[in-house]
């Protein structure tokens, strides 16, 4: 018996590797400027980073934030409540760092996957905040730990885009 | 996987061996209002399915000639809710004085204690010896552990299959469970020869080919068929082995719950439905987070295959009726016993397999693929049977042609290089 | 709906009649690039398909049998890109020096101005007179208007066949021009008897049955089969047809640019695609964006159609050849021949059916469920063909059980509540 065999794409992002070197170098660059603004205030990363339309300040970002615009979360959860991890203030900075790099490096070389599909790893972490906010509706269920929300509920928030 | 675990809002300790889903009912009433649904009659939304007890072979003519001879020709309903069990089996005329206990086995949540008790003899008890202790139908404790409502597999024959197959029937995911508490009972079966135990055939895999293949290999026989001569095999409600031998749901991962008990709302909550019946009446809840078309447009769908599958079998019904008749006229005839024979054995072939689609309740829907290929070799079988049985009456055979068929482009080509190879026969 | 219009970076005044693709390419750079893709070749990720211009009759052997005595059994390759088109159909065997333009008219831009020239005139013209005017494969011009680029139907048959139906070929929606452009081509198509003008069969439907019934009325011949001695029709490219006659993608308004021309990123860019090739080989732009599970996920369920497709079509292919030769023999052994006329009248049917599936260039996957039908009931008439022949040669003919069958559970109710009806024949 297979429970699921649903896999969730994982981007092929490949790069060349006679860019690989310069790329280091500038991934190091980025880094340093993430660095500097941890430094002057995470508070101030915070807050320019929390709304919705920062995200889409990303080309790449346009399919996913027109449908979550249309769904029934708009005025209820923004992208960093369900896509960061919520448990405390350091685990959101923590995820909101390393994802945000990730995102940062592939749009600045643009080797992007043709289309964007969430990280294995991270459908936890969603998962964890579908349940944070909606304990009193599912309380009474026992679903399979390796079963997620968005198996059935295919279409919240994003839906399809062409 | 994801470490916050749900927490359950509240779990009664009832007491092990409890089997009334009345005393279930206290302390679960949400499930239980859905599960009281089971005794209401109708089939609206349902073409070829649905809840009134109706006989079958007055919609599908064919099944009566295919199994002449067999309890199946006296009498054969449309199956209805779960609440309906003992009723339905104490009254079906399938039952005469002789029938056995095994026919309790999924009727009644007291089976699980009355085998524990009896072991394997209670198999070939005589029906009626044991009426008195079959008090419950299909009840919570089917499907439930009463004490932490885990579900569980009770039903003896599954966890014989299970056990035999190399899975421990107490280590399954809630997944699986979610379709193999269904197992229990949706499922083809035989009873062995000699303690006429109920037994499923997937030793050689879940296919009705590989079914078939099993039976051959056994040389089981349900009974006689009088007219054709031939000992038949009877086919059983496989909506497991259709399902989950490579549906497109199937291998999605999705399970007979998530449609045939799918999430309700009910007062703020969402609970499991426990109202089993034909999706095509609550498509909303069953279909419609997962599918984003309409519910109207959906339902098109499974009507679009279902009109097809429908289609076919009633054409190939009817074929393997002619084989039948092919075959007794034949042998009325003074025909050739030896080839007579040969069409004999694929008669049986070909019945089995039209036989698995008209048993299978979802009219193609758990699988079209499967549905439509296992059609088309019954009917193969069938003609083919109807050509032996001529040939045996007029001494005249149809000709054969046995060549190798590439199929694949990369064989093709494999070939077209190598030009000079034999072909081998198919 | 929305009045905001999506801005148009570029649209250049490319002349009236302009043909060759370099030119639309000049101001076009990012589609003529892919476009240019059409001339590789290669099977990678298909498994029946692919760009390789390997042997079909390799592939399938029984369609050298059904298709003897015709071009078909000398030589029939798998298709490759549209840049092709003039090098292919220009060396291919089935072309001879009494060849008709008629054959031009799918393969090249000049095509429509030519009729325009020369009207109906054209198609009767031998076909290596007009060799000189087809100078462009297919190219920009067949599709679009050079001065807007906007999509248009440029193909006269296509242009016929939508006014015959009642539908404007000027007034079509964009969507449905995503598929229409591809029905200039990629459908059945006959000559005419007197005038060899090229049309498509579709005044009773789309389906394979309406459009053998269409030719049935028509009593329309393609050729002689020397062996079985019937007039045989043979079916071509039916892809549009099979389509859109009710598939799930064609229900759910899928268009073939859809799959076959997606939507890519090139320079930051979104572009429609002008690789038409098999989309299993960039199945991460064509499906991806419906399709949430895997890639390889998605590509085992084509598989799982395909397969069960192909096995079904090489036994049913089979059985067509068999049909044949036991017409042959039966008329060999000097058989009644009123009664093996109706056995050719079956096989005709019969042979039309599984060709039809096997000149579908997608191994079912445009329409499973019409795809098994079609198969299967080529593979009754081929069967019924077989029977006929027997009985015409050895005068015992195959028993025929014809009884009304209710299907619906609606009917099988009703006569259930009036039983005394009686019942009347199928
Ligand atoms: C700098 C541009 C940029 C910004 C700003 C951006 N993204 Fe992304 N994002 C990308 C790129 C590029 C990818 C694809 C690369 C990948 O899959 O890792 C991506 C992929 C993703 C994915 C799918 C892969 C995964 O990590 O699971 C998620 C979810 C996501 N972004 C969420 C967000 C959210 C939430 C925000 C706002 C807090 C955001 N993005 C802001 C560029 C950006
Ligand atoms: C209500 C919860 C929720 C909100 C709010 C939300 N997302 Fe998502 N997001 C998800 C889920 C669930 C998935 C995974 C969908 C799947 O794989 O089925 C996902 C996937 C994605 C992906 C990968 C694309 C894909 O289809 O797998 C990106 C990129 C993304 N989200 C970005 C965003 C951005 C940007 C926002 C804010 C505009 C946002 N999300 C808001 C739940 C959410
Ligand atoms: C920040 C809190 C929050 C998070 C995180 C969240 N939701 Fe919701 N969700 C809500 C609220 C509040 C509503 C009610 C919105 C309304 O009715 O307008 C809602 C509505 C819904 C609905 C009903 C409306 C619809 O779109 O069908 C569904 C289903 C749902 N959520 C599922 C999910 C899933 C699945 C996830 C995780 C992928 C999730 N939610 C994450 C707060 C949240
Ligand atoms: C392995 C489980 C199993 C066994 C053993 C079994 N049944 Fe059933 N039975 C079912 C299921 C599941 C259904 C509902 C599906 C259907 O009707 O096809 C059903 C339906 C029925 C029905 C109602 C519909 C109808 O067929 O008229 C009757 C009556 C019935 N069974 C009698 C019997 C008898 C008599 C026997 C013994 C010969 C028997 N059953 C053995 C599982 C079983
Ligand atoms: C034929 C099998 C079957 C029977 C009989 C059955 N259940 Fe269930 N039950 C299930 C399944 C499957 C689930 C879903 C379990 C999961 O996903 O973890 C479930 C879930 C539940 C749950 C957990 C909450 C929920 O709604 O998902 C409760 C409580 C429950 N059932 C009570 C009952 C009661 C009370 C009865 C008798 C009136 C009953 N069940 C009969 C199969 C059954
Ligand atoms: C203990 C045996 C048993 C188990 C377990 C069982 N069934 Fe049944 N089921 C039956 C029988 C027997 C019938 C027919 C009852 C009758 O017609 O009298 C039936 C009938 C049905 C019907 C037809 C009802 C209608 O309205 O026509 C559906 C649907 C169904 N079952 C689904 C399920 C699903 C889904 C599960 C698992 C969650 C399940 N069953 C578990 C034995 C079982
Ligand atoms: C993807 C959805 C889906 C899944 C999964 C599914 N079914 Fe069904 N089932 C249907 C539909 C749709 C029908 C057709 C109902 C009709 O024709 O009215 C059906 C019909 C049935 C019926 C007959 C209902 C009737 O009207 O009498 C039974 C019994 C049944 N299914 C049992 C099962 C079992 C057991 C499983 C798991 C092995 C299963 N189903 C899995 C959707 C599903
Ligand atoms: C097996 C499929 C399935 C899974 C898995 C599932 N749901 Fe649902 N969910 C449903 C269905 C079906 C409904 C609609 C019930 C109704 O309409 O009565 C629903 C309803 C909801 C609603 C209420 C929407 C409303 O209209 O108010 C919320 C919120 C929700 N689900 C959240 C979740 C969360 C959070 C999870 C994961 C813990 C989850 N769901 C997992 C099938 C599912
Ligand atoms: C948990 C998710 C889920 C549920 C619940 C579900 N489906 Fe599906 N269904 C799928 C997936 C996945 C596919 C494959 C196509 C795709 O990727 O969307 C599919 C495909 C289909 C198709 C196309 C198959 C074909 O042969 O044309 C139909 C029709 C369909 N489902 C009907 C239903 C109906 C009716 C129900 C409810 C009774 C249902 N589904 C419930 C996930 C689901
Ligand atoms: C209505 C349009 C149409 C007409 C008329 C037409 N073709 Fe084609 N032809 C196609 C299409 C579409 C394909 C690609 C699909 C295929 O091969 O099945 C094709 C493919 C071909 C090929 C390449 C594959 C093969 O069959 O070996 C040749 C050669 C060819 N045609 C020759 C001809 C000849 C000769 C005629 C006249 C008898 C003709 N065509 C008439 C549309 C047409
Ligand atoms: C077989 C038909 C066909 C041929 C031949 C064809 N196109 Fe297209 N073209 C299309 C379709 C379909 C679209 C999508 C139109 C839409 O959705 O509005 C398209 C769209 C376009 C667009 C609009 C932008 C875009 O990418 O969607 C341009 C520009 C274009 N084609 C240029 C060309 C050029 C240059 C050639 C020749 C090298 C060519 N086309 C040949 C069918 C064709
Ligand atoms: C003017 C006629 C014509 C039009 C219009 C046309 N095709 Fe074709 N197509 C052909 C012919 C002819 C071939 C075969 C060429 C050969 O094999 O020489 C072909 C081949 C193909 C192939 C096979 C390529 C391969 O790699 O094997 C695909 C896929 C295809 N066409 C799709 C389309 C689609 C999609 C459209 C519409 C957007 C379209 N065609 C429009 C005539 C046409
Ligand atoms: C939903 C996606 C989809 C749509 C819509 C679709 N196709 Fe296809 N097509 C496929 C797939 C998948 C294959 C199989 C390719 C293979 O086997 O390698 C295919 C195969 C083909 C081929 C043969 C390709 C080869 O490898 O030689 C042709 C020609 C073709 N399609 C034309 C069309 C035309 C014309 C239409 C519209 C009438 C259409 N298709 C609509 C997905 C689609
Ligand atoms: C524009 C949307 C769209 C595109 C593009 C698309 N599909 Fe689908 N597909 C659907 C819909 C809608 C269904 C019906 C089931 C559902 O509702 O999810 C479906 C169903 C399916 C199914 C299930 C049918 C069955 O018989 O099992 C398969 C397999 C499938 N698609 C494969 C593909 C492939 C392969 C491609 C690309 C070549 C493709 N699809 C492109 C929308 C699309
Ligand atoms: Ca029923
Ligand atoms: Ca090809």
């Amino acid at each position: 018996m297979k429970p699921s065999h649903v896999e969730q794409g994982a981007p092929g992002v490949s790069g060349g590797t006679g860019k690989r070197r310069a790329r280091i170098t500038l991934v190091v660059g980025l880094l340093v400027v993430l660095c500097f603004a941890v430094l002057i205030s995470v508070e101030g990363v915070h807050s320019a980073t929390k709304d919705p339309s920062f995200c889409v300040s990303c080309h790449v970002m346009e399919p996913v934030y027109g449908t979550w615009s249309h769904s029934a979360h708009r005025e209820v959860a923004g992208c960093n409540d369900c896509h960061t991890d919520n448990t405390n203030y350091f685990t959101k900075t923590y995820t909101k760092a390393t994802a945000g790099l990730q995102h940062l490096y592939h749009n600045t070389f643009s080797d992007l996957p043709d289309r964007l599909r969430i990280h294995q790893a991270n459908t936890a972490l969603v998962q964890d905040n579908c349940i944070r906010c909606h304990e009193d509706v599912v309380r009474n269920l026992n679903m399979d730990p390796e079963r997620r929300c968005f198996d059935c509920h295919r279409y919240t928030p994003h839906s399809n885009y062409r | 996987g994801s470490n916050v675990q749900q927490p359950v809002a509240f779990r009664a300790d009832i007491a092990p061996g409890t089997l009334s889903a009345e005393e279930f009912g206290k302390f679960y009433p949400k499930q239980y209002d859905t599960y009281m649904k089971n005794a209401e009659m109708s089939n609206e939304g349902s073409k070829y399915g649905g809840s009134e007890e109706y006989d079958k072979l007055t919609q599908w003519p064919f099944l009566k000639e295919i199994f002449a001879g067999y309890g199946f020709a006296i009498e054969y309903n449309e199956d209805r809710g779960h609440v309906y069990t003992l009723e339905d089996v104490k009254k079906i005329k399938r039952i005469n004085e002789k029938s056995i206990s095994a026919c309790w086995t999924c009727k009644s949540a007291n089976v699980p204690g009355v085998v524990a008790e009896m072991g394997d003899a209670y198999y070939s008890t005589n029906f009626h010896e044991l009426k008195d202790k079959m008090t419950e139908p299909i009840t919570c404790a089917n499907c439930h552990d009463p004490q932490t409502m885990k579900l569980v597999i009770t039903q003896p024959p599954l966890r014989d299959a299970l056990t035999r197959l190399g899975k421990n029937p107490d280590k399954l995911t809630t997944q699986e469970l979610r379709t193999l508490v269904c197992a229990q009972c949706h499922v083809e079966y035989y009873f062995t020869d000699d303690k006429k135990i109920v037994t499923f055939p997937w030793d050689n895999g879940l296919t009705p080919e590989e079914i078939l293949e099993y039976y051959e290999e056994l040389g089981f026989v349900d009974w006689e068929h009088p007219v054709a001569k031939v000992g038949e095999i009877k086919a059983q409600h496989p909506e497991f082995e259709t399902f989950a031998s490579g549906s497109v749901h199937y291998e999605a991962g999705v399970s007979c719950a998530d449609c045939h008990m799918p999430y309700t709302m009910v007062g703020g909550e969402k609970i499991s439905s426990h109202w089993w019946t034909s999706p095509l009446k609550h498509m909303n809840e069953s279909c419609m987070t997962c599918h984003r078309e309409g519910e109207e447009w959906l339902k098109e769908r499974v009507f679009y295959t279902q009109d097809k599958v429908a289609d076919m079998m009633a054409r190939v019904g009817t074929v393997n009726v002619e084989a039948i008749q092919a075959i007794a006229e034949a042998d009325a005839a003074g025909a050739n016993q030896e080839v007579l024979n040969e069409a004999r054995k694929l008669q049986r072939k070909a019945q089995f397999l039209v036989d698995w689609v008209g048993a299978e309740n979802s009219m193609g829907f758990h699988n079209p693929q499967l549905t439509f290929d296992t059609l088309n070799k019954s009917m193969d079988y069938a003609y083919q049977a109807i050509a032996k049985a001529q040939e045996a009456r007029t001494g005249t055979a149809a000709p054969q042609w046995n060549v190798n068929i590439p199929k694949l482009n990369s064989e093709a080509v494999r070939l077209m290089q190598a030009p000079a190879e034999p072909a081998p026969v198919a």
